[in-house]
């Protein structure tokens, strides 16, 4: 078979290349916009699929640049990454078809394509960066590129929006070039390296080296929306469906939480980490994100917001499994970033035909939505379930390794938490889906006439999630599952 | 005493005086004259450089930068004097 | 006993020093400029007591008479075109004192400053003058300061022709050929003044270009002289500049520079650096330089003198922006 | 001898200077100023550029001393005339 | 007699002769600008090549050599300087061609091209020159040549604007020559080996102090900078993208040169000149924030940048110099090639727009798209977002401040970065808003050629920092600078 030592890059170039052109062409070649789009986003499924065949059968994938002295551009394809790079790929498939009938008639779709493009390739380069300096540059450009999606309306309050979002990720990115640069004045390198590159340095000014540790993850918690830093994600609603849907589900929070996994595995080392005694407070931190983000969501009466609210507790996950320390529960975080994304983005493209098949937007809004868009709201209800952890949906997966990475670590206490957060979640999903279900519409709307009308490029995207959803907890086991994957991965983070 | 020190001093001070004026002036004239003050000032010093207790002939390079100098100072001065000329105008329009 | 020309350069320099202080502080400001043409003259007897001639030609011609003449011609305008009121009115809002006295007092701290540097400077400290010494024989001319300007120094030279260039390209460009003020009305006797003077005058410039080769003088100098006939032309207005004659004008401007930069291009070669003129003929191709620059400086002081381009005058021109 | 009537000559002429002087401060309107002016200054120019030709080394020297003179004295009187003639001029524009 | 053709000379000589052509020709102007400018580009050029194979090279001017004639040299960092100044002149003169095509614009076709030949001249000039007395000459051109340009537009704004800006120059040119003077009378030399063999003394610290405060006026370091934003913003597009791209780089480069030969004595006068930049990004931070127009804006973000390019100087210290100055250099770089793009945007969009009140930019129904697409890339090499080469030069800003220990130039560059990300994004989000425009919007108005120059500019100022390594080898050709002369 050919061996192509430039396969990361032209995963990058698939996207970051298509957005040139997709800026470049007229508004009303919408025809070959949407090919260009869905051949692009084809080509890289494709493309992923080989890399992922080659690193499982031992390929080493590394690229480097130098960009000053010392410091490369570097771009690996280790197994983590491939792990993001296939959740970003398939999703970005689905996400665009799902775009495209959504923004069918509406203005600014090249630029919109054009920053939607760019806005994956970042998040591809940021699951292939080989050091931190790298992750810095995707993780600014994502930054760039999602702005003028999420206020892609033009209107006050989507620029406020847009306004308070930039301020968060823009001092979060300063925030981490201040921690990149801390890193490489300290280590002198930046590379993210199984088991850490930081030991000498902790054994030598440990202050520093914590000091340096609350910097870097006080950056990318902007981006994971940890607690205190999340306030901008429900605020960055104002989002069209398909941006809320990728960003929320893929780009923007998982860039966070992929950054806190690189972080601890492969800049500190998850025993230097817990030899600095940073990894509990971690924990802890996490764990009140996923009470506090659980709590607000039960308020809201806004259907996106609640899904956010969802979001940065479930995220929240990810960043607990990190911390615990234990390889059990590092399994449970990484198949949680698959499967949070594939039931996230389920609810949020879901939750955006219901805004445009019935102008639905509020909970209270929500009776008998189900008899009117089944599809939809059947794949809507089996993400909310694998949400609250239903066996055996994907959701369930995640947790239980969690819970059991718990015990392992003897943080007994997170088992108490994951009860109580599940709890929460049945609280805030399961009236939508009674409200759904069970609810006379008429009540509400006055005998709104047949059907609604939405294209199968939008009925089918979710549908499609909500497969996968299934199929990724129901096969858990089986070979190239995300769960298989990320044990393979632990395998390597935990040095075994 | 000699002339190089009694002539420096002069230069410096016109130098300073100069220097007050471009800051001060407030006719846009006299600014112009201030620099051209300064540019004196500075005139002075190099010559005084160049300067030798007689017989000696002093040194000609610093002359010739000084000439140089009065040159670049003179073409200065004509275009910042143009240009007051035609903002008076421009003014004195409006003002009409 | 001291030296009476010691206190000869004592008075003198009180003058300079209280003139620029006139200068600065007379409310008038045409006798502003009447201090200045004297302290520009002083100033340059100064500088014959420093046994410097050429500075001092330089300074009484170009420094002080053309300055001056510039300066007198700007407030003729500016008086004209406020329509004889005060000119020494400003657009800007009056400077309060207590910044004035700021800045003075900051000014003088620094002037102490300089002094101070200066009377810990050498005395006749290092300079040039060995080095010029043993570089005169191969420069080709025979006085000092004209062996600098011309062949050590040239490319300050070229550069200095460059900025004249430059300056009158950006008068051209600034006075959009407006309206200027009219003439003052001379009378007879200074037409007859100019009559006899203008043939003097060229004849002194010419000589102060062609004795700048051995003694004092030089291209700029007579340039300026021979600027003072342009002058007499224009205010007597036995010339005045048309639109046609603009394509002469520009091509008298950038004579100097033209050809100054051309000589120094192309005798490089065959070993030879730019400016390295062939010792054999180096007299004349400085002499050729030094009489191009001179027409130049001439032309271009004028002109400056003059202001504004010659272009036909229409309404349109007035708002043309 | 020579030096002696030479350096009479241009004290002479000093004097003259200085009288030209006062007499443009102290006079009290234009015509008188420039009458005391013109008269004493051209006088005492003669007597000074006398003096030193009588000192010149050389007879080109002399000349171009006698050469300076000649044109100070035609463009003085040409300054006096303007001067009078413009303080004419604005005397009649204040009156009409 | 065939002459020889030396780059160095050629990158001086081309642009006079140009100049000189384009004046006497002014119906021809804008084509011999144009060829003017590929053959000078061409020549720097060939003078890198030159540089790269055999480091610094010197040509003595009239065979006299130093001290006593005038060396000309170039060496990495001059070049880089060159080449910066020739691309990106080129760039901005063929934008200049669309944005002075109008009809009533005949006269400021005609004297743009000579004004700006002459001031190329005086910038090559400066970059090879290794005579002080020569850059003084040098920045004389400049200066007569930069002034003629900003008044171009012969609005009254823009009078008083380039009178101001005049009044500067000279000073700042004055307070050089008498600097000059002191080196002359304490060293008896003009050339830089004779700064660097001189002696401290009362008379070069004076003669360091008269050129450094004449050069931070011309450069235009808070807070001298009071000149530059009325200058920059009332000058017509083309010329506010050269005078703020490129001219007032040129006191900068004198003063990084000028401190290697003659390093500062003390280090609180290190601290000072940063503190000086600290105060200019800060000041010009909030003024740009509370601009009411589009140029003007950009102009006090030139202010904050030459600010940052002074911290970059100050960042580690005395110790640091040896290393610091590539900071500067990097930004300097950086910042010539954004903001000339920024200024052709911001003139692109006001001739579509036909006005730049930054409050009502979104009120217009024309978007001229790319304009605004070129503004926003170059805000991202200005604020320093990678991977731009603004990022670059502010990643090795802060590196240098670090190892230092240096955490007030970080904290300062940081507020800085939030600063210019607020302002900019002032002007962003009026691009992109729409709800406040009741007739349909022309988004696509400004696919025009005009947008060609650029859009490359903000493109290469984004893509140079991919260079930063080759750049940064490149400039430290011939360094130490003192010991190859």
């Amino acid at each position: 078979m050919m061996d192509a030592p430039l396969l990361p890059l032209f995963i990058l170039m698939t996207s970051l290349l298509a957005a040139p052109i997709l800026f470049a062409l007229p508004e009303r070649s919408a025809r070959l916009r949407t090919g260009i789009n869905l051949s692009m986003a084809a080509l890289k499924v494709a493309l992923v699929g080989w890399l992922s065949l080659k690193v499982s059968q031992g390929g080493i994938y590394d690229l480097r640049f130098e960009m000053l002295p010392g410091l490369e551009f570097k771009l690996q394809a280790d197994p983590l990454a491939i792990l993001f790079i296939a959740l970003s790929a398939v999703l970005w498939l689905i996400t665009t078809v799902y775009s495209v009938g959504y923004l069918e008639h509406g203005p600014h779709r090249a630029r919109f394509f054009g920053f939607f493009s760019l806005c994956v390739a970042a998040t591809v380069g940021i699951a292939m960066s080989g050091n931190l300096f790298t992750f810095l540059l995707f993780y600014e450009l994502l930054t760039l590129a999602t702005y003028p999606l999420v206020i892609h309306r033009g209107d006050a309050a989507s620029l406020r929006a847009g306004r308070i979002y930039l301020i968060y990720t823009l001092a979060g990115g300063l925030v981490l070039l201040l921690g990149t640069l801390g890193l490489w004045v300290l280590a002198g390198t930046t590379d993210f390296v199984p088991g850490g590159v930081l030991a000498d340095v902790v054994a030598e000014t440990p202050l520093a080296a914590k000091l340096l540790f609350v910097v870097l993850i006080g950056a990318l918690g902007v981006k994971a929306a940890l607690f205190p830093f999340h306030a901008w994600l429900p605020i960055a609603m104002v989002a069209p469906a398909p941006v809320s849907a990728l960003l929320h589900a893929v780009a923007v929070v998982k860039a966070g939480a992929f950054g806190i996994m690189r972080v601890v595995y492969e800049v500190f080392g998850i025993e230097t980490a817990q030899a600095l005694g940073v990894t509990v407070p971690l924990a802890v931190l996490a764990g009140i994100t996923i009470i506090y983000g659980s709590l607000r969501a039960i308020t809201q009466d806004d259907i996106k917001k609640r899904l956010a609210y969802s979001t940065v507790s479930q995220v929240s996950y990810i960043t607990l499994g990190v911390a615990l320390a234990s390889p059990i529960a590092a399994t449970g975080a990484l198949a949680h970033l698959i499967h949070q994304g594939l039931m996230k983005i389920t609810m949020f493209m879901a939750a955006g035909n219901l805004a445009e098949g019935l102008g639905v937007k509020r909970v209270s809004q929500m009776d008998g939505v189900g008899r009117a868009m089944p599809g939809t709201m059947l794949a809507f209800s089996l993400a909310a379930l694998g949400m609250i952890g239903l066996p055996p949906l994907a959701g369930f997966v995640s947790k239980w390794y969690l819970a059991q990475g718990g015990l392992e670590a003897g943080q007994d206490w997170v088992i108490a938490l994951l009860l109580g957060s599940s709890l929460l979640n049945a609280i805030y999903f399961l009236p939508m889906l009674h409200r759904a279900w069970f609810c006379d519409a008429a009540a509400q709307r006055d005998g709104a006439p047949g059907r609604p009308r939405i294209g199968w490029m939008l009925a089918a995207p979710p549908i499609t999630t909500a497969v996968l959803v299934l199929v990724a907890g129901g096969f858990a086991n089986a070979p190239f599952s995300p769960l298989e994957w990320t044990r393979f991965i632990v395998a390597i983070e935990y040095q075994e | 005493m000699t002339p190089d020190l009694i002539y420096g001093v002069t230069g410096i001070a016109v130098f300073g005086i100069g220097l007050v004026g471009a800051l001060c002036a407030q006719e846009r004239l006299r600014r112009v004259l201030a620099l051209k003050l300064c540019s004196v000032g500075a005139g002075f010093l190099l010559v005084v450089g160049a300067w030798r207790e007689p017989p000696d002939t002093p040194d000609p390079v610093p002359h010739a930068l000084v000439i140089t100098g009065i040159v670049v100072m003179v073409s200065a001065t004509a275009v910042a004097l143009a240009l007051i000329r035609r903002l008076q105008t421009l003014e004195a329009e409006d003002d009409a | 006993m001291t030296d009476p020309l010691v206190i000869f350069d004592l008075l003198l320099a009180l003058a300079i020093v209280a003139l620029a202080v006139a200068a600065l502080s007379v409310r008038d400001l045409y006798a502003m400029i009447v201090v200045f043409v004297i302290f520009g003259l002083l100033s340059a007897l100064a500088w014959v007591r420093l046994s410097a001639p050429d500075v001092a030609l330089a300074e009484a011609a170009i420094g002080t008479g053309v300055t001056g003449a510039l300066l007198l011609k700007t407030l003729h305008h500016l008086r004209f075109a406020s329509g004889q009121r005060s000119v020494s009115m400003t657009p800007t809002i009056p400077v309060p004192t207590g910044v004035m006295l700021a800045n003075a007092a900051f000014c003088g701290l620094i002037t102490l400053g300089l002094a101070v540097a200066f009377l810990g400077a050498p005395s006749a400290g290092p300079g040039f003058d060995t080095l010029v010494a043993e570089s005169m024989p191969a420069s080709g001319v025979d006085h000092p300061v004209t062996g600098v300007l011309l062949n050590f120094r040239a490319y300050d030279t070229l550069m200095e022709v460059v900025v004249l260039l430059a300056a009158v390209v950006a008068v051209w460009q600034i006075e959009r050929g407006l309206s200027d003020a009219p003439a003052p009305e001379m009378g007879e006797v200074w037409q007859g003044f100019a009559r006899l003077a203008l043939p003097a005058i060229v004849v002194v410039g010419t000589y102060l270009l062609w004795v700048g080769a051995e003694a004092p003088g030089g291209a700029f100098q007579g340039g300026a002289v021979l600027a003072a006939v342009g002058l007499l032309l224009l205010l007597t207005r036995a010339y005045v500049p048309q639109p046609h004659h603009r394509g002469i004008a520009r091509g008298a401007f950038v004579l100097g520079t033209g050809v100054f930069a051309l000589v120094a291009l192309l005798v490089a070669g065959g070993g030879r650096v730019a400016f390295e003129y062939p010792l054999d003929h180096a007299k004349t191709l400085i002499l050729l330089i030094e009489g191009m620059v001179t027409i130049s400086i001439a032309v271009t002081l004028a002109a400056l003198f003059h202001g504004r381009e010659p272009v036909a005058l229409r309404m349109e021109d007035r708002h043309d922006t | 001898m020579l030096e002696l009537f030479a350096a009479t000559l241009i004290t002479l002429g000093t004097v003259f200077f200085i009288a030209g002087t006062v007499g443009l401060l102290r006079f009290p309107d234009i015509y008188c100023r420039l009458h005391a002016l013109t008269k004493a200054d051209g006088l005492g120019l003669a007597l000074v550029a006398l003096g030193v030709a009588l000192l010149a080394a050389t007879p080109g020297a002399a000349l171009r001393i006698a050469l300076i003179w000649f044109f100070i004295a035609v463009s003085s009187a040409t300054c006096g005339h303007l001067i009078a003639r413009h303080a004419r001029l604005a005397e009649g524009g204040r009156h009409d | 007699m065939t002459p020889d053709l030396d780059p160095m000379i050629l990158a001086i000589f081309l642009p006079l002769f140009g100049a000189i052509a384009a004046f006497m020709l002014p119906r021809a102007a804008a084509v011999i600008g144009l060829v003017t400018l590929a053959m000078t580009t061409g020549a720097v050029f060939w003078l890198a090549q030159r540089v790269l194979a055999t480091g610094a090279v010197i040509v003595p001017l009239g065979g006299w050599g130093a001290p006593l004639g005038i060396d000309l040299r170039a060496d990495g960092l001059s070049v880089a300087m060159l080449l910066l100044t020739s691309a990106v002149g080129f760039l901005v003169s063929v934008a200049a061609l669309d944005s002075l095509k109008g009809a009533d614009q005949a006269r400021q076709r005609q004297y743009f091209w000579p004004l700006w030949l002459l001031l190329l001249t005086g910038m090559n000039g400066v970059y090879l020159s290794t005579d002080i007395f020569n850059l003084y000459v040098m920045i004389e051109v400049i200066a007569l040549a930069a002034v003629g340009l900003t008044v171009l537009s012969g609005t009254k704004a823009a009078l008083r604007a380039g009178l101001e800006y005049m009044y500067a120059s000279i000073l700042g040119a004055l307070l050089f020559l008498m600097g000059v003077g002191f080196v002359y009378m304490q060293a008896g030399q003009l050339d830089f080996a004779g700064l660097i063999a001189a002696e401290p003394s009362a008379a070069m610290s004076a003669a360091l102090a008269l050129m450094i405060v004449g050069l931070l006026l011309k450069t235009a370091l808070f807070p001298l900078h009071f000149w530059l934003p009325a200058a920059h913003a009332n000058a017509t597009a083309p010329a506010s993208a050269l005078l703020s791209g490129l001219v007032v780089k040129a006191a900068l480069y004198i003063f990084l040169r000028l401190t290697t030969y003659m390093p500062l004595p003390d280090e609180i006068l290190i601290t000072l000149i940063g503190a000086l930049g600290a105060g200019a990004v800060l000041w010009g931070g909030v003024q740009a924030l509370r601009a009411e127009r589009l140029k003007l804006l950009v102009a006090w973000s030139t202010v904050v940048q030459i600010g940052l390019i002074f911290i970059a100087f100050a960042r580690a210290g005395q110790v640091g110099l040896a290393e610091s100055w590539k900071a500067a250099a990097l930004l300097i770089l950086a910042h010539g090639v954004a903001k000339a793009a920024m200024f052709l945007a911001a003139g692109r969009i006001k001739d579509e727009i036909g006005h730049d009140r930054i409050r009502d930019l979104d009120r217009a129904p024309v978007r001229p798209t790319l304009a605004q697409f070129t503004f926003a890339l170059a805000a991202i090499s200005l604020i320093g977002l990678p991977p731009s080469l603004g990022f670059i030069g502010k990643w090795s800003l802060m590196e240098g401040a670090m190892s230092a220990g240096y955490w007030h130039w970080v904290v300062i560059t940081m507020i800085g970065t939030l600063m210019s990300v607020a302002y900019f994004s002032r002007v962003l989000s009026a691009f992109l808003r729409f709800d406040r425009v009741r007739a349909p919007v022309g988004e696509h108005q400004g696919w025009a050629l005009a947008d060609a120059a650029p859009l490359t500019l903000a493109l290469t100022a984004i893509g140079l920092g991919l260079m930063a390594a080759p750049i940064l080898r490149f400039i430290e050709i011939g360094y130490p600078f003192g010991a190859a002369l």
